[in-house]
């Protein structure tokens, strides 16, 4: 049919898109400059936060502010492995992946009976609590100013530690692309479709026998450790981290792109939540003073531009772009057969 | 070409400039930008001999957005120093930055605590100083307990830390019923009226605080209007500095503040640097706009004794090597284990100054710096 | 009175309506019939203006209304019965019926104006749920609290989509004897129906729909007097006797 | 007997707090009330709302010179700019679709951004004075303490607020399509009225409520680069808690947060930081697993 | 052998009784239907049996055990499953990924641990089931899109791919047009005899020709009970559907 001819098309367009974006990421540093190198590690942990995000308010339909109480919890506990323990990645990342679980476990009760607008606020709230609590714990986090002085990190034993920013860079590079990988095989299996159910109409689901509360905590606790993970990434790309890193502006702007990226596609998560961070970087570099004004101005012209986000029910009224919806063959033939 | 970071063949030289110009702190980094402007606005937009390139970047709310346009200053501009900086996280963000790039970084007001200073100086203070200077006159004039207030982060816990340590060593009792001061959540509160029913309930005979900014007029304006406002108020300087007085109004009558700098000080730099201010700008300069203009002399100096090829390191050890520096805040000079000013503070007073209100210095405290 | 001149219509997805056409004088019934999925209801709210017409004509009182945003059309007399009762689940019956009640339009043509009382005489059940909000009625109140609406606006062209769904047989029996009244009195209305013996019974004309042509479209008169064609086009087998042995759905087959 | 002796004394230090808390809780109601009906009653998340505040706030400062003309000039220039605002925002709300609270978000908060960002410019960055009559400024006696008598005039404007917003949404008609557009837009079209007309009317008086009170809050939560973002953050916690659209339940949110931000702060210092989040994300945590376990019919 | 039995269910809404201490007992494999004015409580009772509501007074019974606490959710898993009057699908998945998801929990999987596996084996499932209801030519389509008849052939898919034993149909023909309606009657007749069925409907003809016993409510009531032709000749009946008009 015409409609799956041109999901195929878009499907294999978004296939190519997609490969040529991780190669141009993959020899993007030996390309550019090393700040934006530095720029582009950065905004790769933030996007898999911003995947996180994604994962939480597109497909479990738990739309959250709070991404970065376990972001946070990843990337302290990320940095107190990193000075006193291992400086080896693969530890900093399991450490960090399982500190952002275990902070996501904690928060599961608050979380997977509450729907909507009070998830968002629930989430924010849990987000402040945590952003207050580093900034008064001192002997483990520094307090407000933040800890610095994080030794560099080896990506696995016997490996030289990353000392610069090409290096910094792929690394992230690697870790986020396995983890992605990770998640959209999760999303194929029965876990994926049964929260996009729930996210569609829950008391329909539960009405299928599904448990509903347990399959969003799964999700709640996965998507921590994925922002967890990031929280890793954040401290290898800027051997610095303080409470202002996981302020309520991070969660806001992640969240925008999640929306800019289309809520329930992790690609498009990830492209957004890394566009929204690099701009505004960006734009606090070339264009001192005048970064929230473009920034704001460019997400009001984005719900225009983009066709994510603005209006389903005007799909309603648009005219039918697509050739007309022609009965097939099969459809005819079921009818003299019922006409028995 | 492979030319030295920051510097060119034409004989010019790249600064950067980090500050906030948008956010919360967007007044002081303003002034931050302003001060180090005039510097070079009344010296023919030379330091050191040098045509100067200024790149400025926008500091933002923090660490978070600071970072960023630091490292652009740093890795794409390739500034041969770096100036500025507002918040303390965001210069303790930048540190690594300059350790890896190797540039000075001459901040002009944030300074945390920093276990290597080698690279950093600061023409502003440290933040326990304030209170240091003004603790022998609280405790000299205040004829019984002080209650100590401050916002909770690291910027309140310092300013407090350097009044409430000075003030026990000499003797003084704090009024708060626990001994220790009281830190308001930060930025959250705007309404202070709780914390005014338990000073008054301490029978406090004075208050010392530390706020700024948008929490500095709310602070005073609900002091003034509270049970308390008959008690007298010492304050670090920022409480009344700069626009929030005038905002405050007539709430700000009497505050006594403690700072390093006030526009009526009498001496020719400051003489000199007020006039220029004025001729640009509405009303007085600030401490902020003075730390920065400061901060522009000192790279001045440094980059002309740094020789024909003012590396970043050069500029680095030839600031080591300053030595006394004249400046509208009197003379001053860097610390050699701390690489901030050791410089003198100064008692001042909420005064009608013609038609508006102004801090008036009505006298000396101590020398301080280490 | 309404006209539909070879009116195609459609979602993003593709085109649904190709080329209706239809002609209802005012004061007559036409009925539209079809199997699920025909573009029955795409058809009605193309008509209310919620789908947009992509090409064709839709006429009320000679007025060309298609494009035209819904609200306007409703302005022009068009009500609507919508599939599946659309009630605002917020508001009470009362409030319900407060706002759509419209007494400064002109009374529907011919007979008296519709008021609340007079649609609370008609609907009785609603009148002991005026309390009650939308989301609490049971599905036939809400059908009952649907057609109010409606009519309360002082319609002058009814579009009703499949109106008696979730109705008792004896009230939807009462709300079909009442549209024919109403249509005597001038109103015209395009009735949208599954059962065709219901829809036979009060209809001038009747119309069936399948992938959205319309493939026949008589005088019911003529449909009564040779309904061979019509009953084989919608296949109205009668309720099949109970088979013996049928296979059994594959679902159960691993059943233990 | 011992505890009997203490009473006064230890009941003392709260009192003011206590009314306090009223107080700002009132004024917290207040600064929220365009939000409760946006997007309490209405359903249109607005993110601009501190903005449609900090419009009026601005006014004030701007207006106001301590005369009571002045006052009712400012209220009069801070409504009608935040309502004027707040239809453009109507206006650039037109293709977003009802309910679609995301992208609700992303374009009023890019609005918020922007237009925070112009609004300093014009203003400068420095918190401007504002002056109230100077029958306002002055202090009152209240139980042998001094308060603030401004603080108590939102006791009054809270009060009537309240009620007509209860009225307007209750008993009109207007008040009706509202809520009826929230549930069904289209069926709403099909009574004849236009919901891009109830969709601009309801921006427009969110709008003019945040004016006024950005105009009469000025005084206490006064404008500058912040005001925007604590002015919208309390009101979003306001009417969440509140059960987005009840004005009851509004009401008895506000005061709660009044309370906690005085009361509590006075009773548990330490915990101080903590407590708005903590008991905000613990009410409505309860409330949501209420929700839930009474299973809702389809 | 009884399968369900509800006792004295009573549910009130505030002074309005929906239900007023009913009972009702469906024994395995039997088709009873449950018919009645509008506004009679039948939905209510449909609500109580399958969990969504909560009855003030009175005992639901299934397969011997008491499941008055469960939840829908656990007693879908037990094995009731139902339709909703108005049809409640999921918009954004496709018709057949409907069908997938309301299969999953009751799924018999060879290789359930295996990633992916109970989802394909929910998905063998799935074909079948939409042919049955002549949805095959939509079933790729987003349920959202489909027309009302659609999505309610949907849910009755849906229902039958979660393995009921007791079936809950609330007017699964209303909306329906002859030829699905042919159809849907059909299904019920050969559905096995391990399904027991309780229907709600409004088109008598069906309800006779379907069911094996007939309850008749009336406000909350239980008016009458008994074969489908005791049914029909009761003139009880015939008054009450008469008196819900007047
Ligand atoms: N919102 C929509 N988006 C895309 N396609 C739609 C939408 N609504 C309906 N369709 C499609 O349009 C066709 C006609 O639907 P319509 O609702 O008009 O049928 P109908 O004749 O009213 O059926 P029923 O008798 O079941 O109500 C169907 O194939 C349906 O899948
Ligand atoms: N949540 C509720 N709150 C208040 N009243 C309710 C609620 N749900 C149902 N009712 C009332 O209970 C009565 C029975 O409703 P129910 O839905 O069971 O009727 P029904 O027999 O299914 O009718 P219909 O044939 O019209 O679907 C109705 O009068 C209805 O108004
Ligand atoms: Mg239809
Ligand atoms: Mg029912």
């Amino acid at each position: 049919m015409a409609d799956d001819m041109s999901g195929e098309v878009i499907r294999r367009a978004r296939g190519a898109v997609a490969a040529l974006v991780l190669a141009g990421l993959v020899v993007a540093p030996w390309v550019v400059d090393d700040y934006t190198t530095a720029l582009l590690a950065r905004t790769l942990a933030l996007a898999l936060v911003g995947v996180s995000v994604a994962l939480l308010t597109g497909v479990a339909g738990l739309p959250t502010l709070g991404q970065t109480a376990p972001y946070a919890a990843g990337a302290y506990a990320c940095a107190v492995v990193g000075s006193r323990i291992s400086d080896v990645g693969v530890v900093q990342l399991v450490v960090a992946a399982g500190a952002g679980a275990l902070l996501a476990a904690l928060t599961v009760p608050l979380v997977v009976h509450a729907r909507g607008v009070i998830v968002l606020m629930i989430t924010l709230a849990i987000g402040e609590l945590v952003v207050t609590v580093l900034g008064r714990w001192r002997s483990v986090t520094g307090g407000t100013d933040g800890l610095a002085g994080i030794p560099a990190v080896r990506p696995f034993w016997g490996l030289p530690a990353l000392a610069s920013d090409q290096a910094r860079y792929l690394y992230a590079l690697v870790v986020v692309a396995t983890l992605i990988g990770v998640v959209l095989v999760l999303l194929r299996t029965r876990a994926g479709l049964v929260l996009r159910a729930g996210r569609d109409d829950e008391t329909r689901l539960r009405a299928s026998g599904h448990r509903v509360a347990l399959h969003l905590s799964g999700a709640h606790i996965a998507a921590g450790a994925i922002a967890g993970a990031a929280g890793s990434l954040l401290v290898v790309a800027q051997q610095y981290i303080s409470p202002a890193d996981f302020g309520f502006d991070t969660s806001a702007l992640l969240l925008l792109g999640v929306v800019i990226g289309g809520t329930a596609s992790v690609g498009g998560a990830l492209v957004g939540a890394a566009l929204v961070i690099a701009v505004r970087d960006w734009l606090f570099g070339v264009l001192p003073g005048y970064a929230p004004l473009v920034l704001g101005a460019l997400f009001v012209a984005t719900v225009y531009l983009l066709p994510t986000g603005v209006t389903r029910a005007r799909g309603r009224l648009r005219p039918p772009a697509a050739p007309a919806h022609q009965p097939t063959a099969a459809e005819q033939a079921t009818v003299p057969e019922l006409r028995r | 070409g492979d030319d030295a970071p920051g510097t060119s063949a034409g004989g010019s030289i790249k600064i950067g400039l980090l500050a906030s110009l948008s956010g919360t702190y967007q007044a002081v980094g303003t002034e931050i930008r302003d001060g180090f402007q005039l510097y070079l606005d009344t010296h023919d937009g030379k330091l050191g001999g040098r045509q100067v390139d200024l790149v400025v970047a926008d500091e933002g709310n923090g660490a978070q957005t600071a970072v960023p346009a630091a490292t652009k200053l740093l890795k794409q501009d390739r500034v041969s120093a770096l100036t500025g900086i507002v918040g303390g996280g965001s210069v303790a963000g930048v540190t690594p930055v300059l350790n890896e790039t190797k540039v000075p970084l001459v901040g002009s007001n944030g300074r945390p605590e920093l276990k290597d200073v080698s690279r950093i100086w600061h023409t502003s203070y440290l933040s326990d100083e304030p209170g240091a200077a003004i603790a022998q006159h609280v405790r000299d004039n205040v004829k019984g307990s002080v209650y100590a207030i401050g916002p909770d982060y690291q910027g309140g816990w310092d300013e407090l830390r350097g009044f409430t340590d000075a003030f026990d060593k000499i003797g003084g009792k704090l009024a708060n019923p626990d001994g220790k001061t009281t830190f308001t959540p930060f930025p959250a509160t705007t309404n202070f009226l709780p914390y005014f029913a338990r000073i008054k309930a301490s029978g406090a005979a004075a208050v010392y605080t530390f706020y700024a900014g948008s929490a500095a007029v709310d602070f005073v304006k609900q002091y003034a209007q509270s049970e308390i406002k008959d008690i007298p108020l010492y304050a670090a300087g920022f409480l009344t500095e700069g626009g929030v007085l005038n905002a405050q109004g007539e709430a700000a009558r009497d505050i006594y503040s403690v700072l390093n700098y006030s526009p009526d000080l009498d001496n020719a730099e400051n003489r000199a640097f007020v006039a220029a201010w004025k001729a640009k700008h509405d009303g007085s300069p600030t401490t902020y706009a003075l730390a920065s203009y400061d901060a522009a002399a000192v790279l001045d100096r440094a980059i002309g004794a740094a020789g024909s090829d003012p590396t970043p390191e050069a500029i680095n050890t030839a600031i080591g090597q300053l030595g006394q520096i004249a400046s509208p805040r009197g003379t001053w000079q860097f610390s050699t284990t701390t690489h901030s000013p050791v410089q003198k503070w100064y008692l001042r007073q909420v005064r009608q100054d013609g038609r508006a209100l102004s801090n008036t210095v009505v006298g000396d405290l101590a020398t301080v710096g280490r | 009175m309404l006209t539909v001149d070879r009116l195609c219509a459609g979602y993003a997805g593709g085109i649904v309506l190709h080329e209706v056409s239809l002609r209802v004088r005012p004061g007559s019934i036409q009925a539209v019939v079809g199997r699920n999925g025909a573009g029955k209801s795409t058809l009605v709210h193309t008509i209310a203006g919620l789908v947009r017409a992509s090409s064709g004509r839709v006429e009320i009182g000679g007025v060309h209304v298609a494009g035209r945003q819904p609200h306007r059309i409703a302005q022009s007399g068009v009500g609507l019965v919508p599939q599946g009762r659309r009630v605002f689940s917020r508001l009470t019956v009362a409030e319900h019926l407060h706002l759509a009640a419209a007494p400064w339009r002109a009374p529907t043509s011919g007979g008296e104006g519709w008021t609340v009382a007079r649609t609370l005489e008609l609907l009785p059940r609603l009148a002991v749920r005026l309390r009650h909000r939308g989301c609490e009625l049971s599905g036939g109140e809400q059908q009952m609290l649907a057609i109010a609406r409606a009519l309360l606006g002082q319609p002058r062209v009814l579009l009703l989509d499949e109106p008696c769904e979730g109705l008792s047989p004896d009230l939807a029996a009462r709300v079909r004897e009442l549209v024919n009244g109403l249509a005597a009195d001038g109103l015209t209305v395009l009735l949208v129906e599954q059962q065709l013996q219901h829809a036979i019974e009060i209809a001038d004309r009747v119309a069936v729909l399948e992938y959205g042509r319309v493939v026949y479209d008589r005088p019911t008169a003529e449909a009564r007097r040779d309904p061979a064609p019509l009953a084989a086009m919608l296949s109205v087998a009668a309720v099949a006797p109970r088979p013996a042995n049928r296979p059994t759905p594959r679902l159960w087959a691993d059943t233990p | 007997m011992i505890a009997v002796a203490a009473g006064p004394n230890r009941i003392d230090p709260y009192l003011i707090p206590a009314l306090d808390g009223v107080a700002y809780g009132l004024l917290v109601f207040v600064a929220a009330s365009g939000l409760v009906f946006c997007f309490g009653v209405a359903n249109i998340l607005n993110l601009a709302h501190g903005l449609l505040y900090a419009i009026g706030g601005y006014t004030a400062a701007a207006v106001l010179d301590g005369g009571w003309a002045s006052l009712a000039l400012a209220l009069a220039v801070g409504v009608l700019a935040a309502a004027a605002a707040g239809a453009l925002l109507a206006g650039l709300l037109t293709p977003v679709a009802t309910g679609n609270h995301l992208s609700q978000a992303l374009l009023t908060f890019g609005v918020a951004l922007a237009g925070g960002s112009l609004l300093v410019a014009g203003f400068g960055p420095d918190d401007p004075q504002v002056r109230v009559p100077a029958a306002l400024e002055g202090s009152v006696m209240v139980a042998g303490h001094r308060y603030a008598a401004y603080r108590l005039v939102f006791i009054v404007v809270a009060a009537v607020l309240a009620v007509a917003l209860y009225l307007v949404v209750r008993r009109t008609r207007a008040g009706m399509l509202v809520r009826a557009a929230v549930d069904d837009p289209e069926m709403v079209a099909c009574l004849g009225v236009s919901p891009a007309r109830i969709r601009a009317g309801v921006l427009a008086a969110a709008g003019a409520l945040a004016g006024a009170a950005g105009v009469l809050g000025a005084p206490i939560i006064g404008p500058g680069t912040d005001t925007a973002d604590t002015v919208l953050l309390l009101s979003l916690v306001v009417v969440v808690l509140g059960g987005l659209g009840s004005m009851a339940g509004t009401l008895l949110a506000a005061l709660a947060i009044g309370e906690i931000q005085t009361l509590g702060v006075a009773l548990l210092p330490s915990a101080a930081p903590f407590l708005l989040f903590a008991a905000m994300a613990a009410v409505l945590a309860v409330r949501a697993r209420g929700l839930a376990g009474r299973w809702r019919t389809t | 052998m009884t399968l369900l039995n509800a006792q004295e269910i009573s549910v009130r809404y505030g002074s309005l009784a929906a239900l007023d201490g009913v009972d009702l007992c469906v024994h395995d494999g039997q088709r009873h239907a449950l018919i009645g004015p509008n506004g009679a409580g039948k939905t209510t009772l449909l609500n109580v049996i399958g969990g969504s509501t909560r009855p003030q007074r009175g005992t639901v019974r299934f397969d011997g055990r008491d499941v008055g606490r469960l939840g829908p959710g656990a007693r879908a898993r037990r094995g009731i499953n139902r339709i909703h009057q108005r049809p409640a699908v999921f918009p954004t998945l496709t018709a057949t990924e409907n069908v997938v998801v309301a299969a999953l929990p009751r799924v018999i999987a060879r290789r359930r641990w295996w990633p992916g596996g109970r989802r394909r084996a929910a998905q063998h499932l799935a074909g079948p089931l939409l042919e049955q209801m002549g949805l095959t030519a939509v079933a790729a389509e987003p349920a959202g899109h489909l027309a009302h008849g659609q999505r309610r052939q949907l849910e009755i898919a849906m229902a039958l791919a979660g393995r009921p034993r007791l079936l809950l149909l609330d007017e699964p023909a209303s909306g329906l047009s002859a030829i699905e309606v042919g159809r849907l009657v059909e299904l019920l007749q050969a559905l096995p005899r391990a399904v027991a069925v309780l229907l709600v409907e409004h088109r008598l003809d069906l309800v006779y020709a379907l069911s094996d016993t007939v309850t008749v409510l009336r406000d909350g009531q239980t008016l009458a009970a008994g074969t489908p032709d005791e049914i029909r000749t009761s003139p009880l009946v015939r008054q009450a559907y008469a008196d819900g008009v007047a």
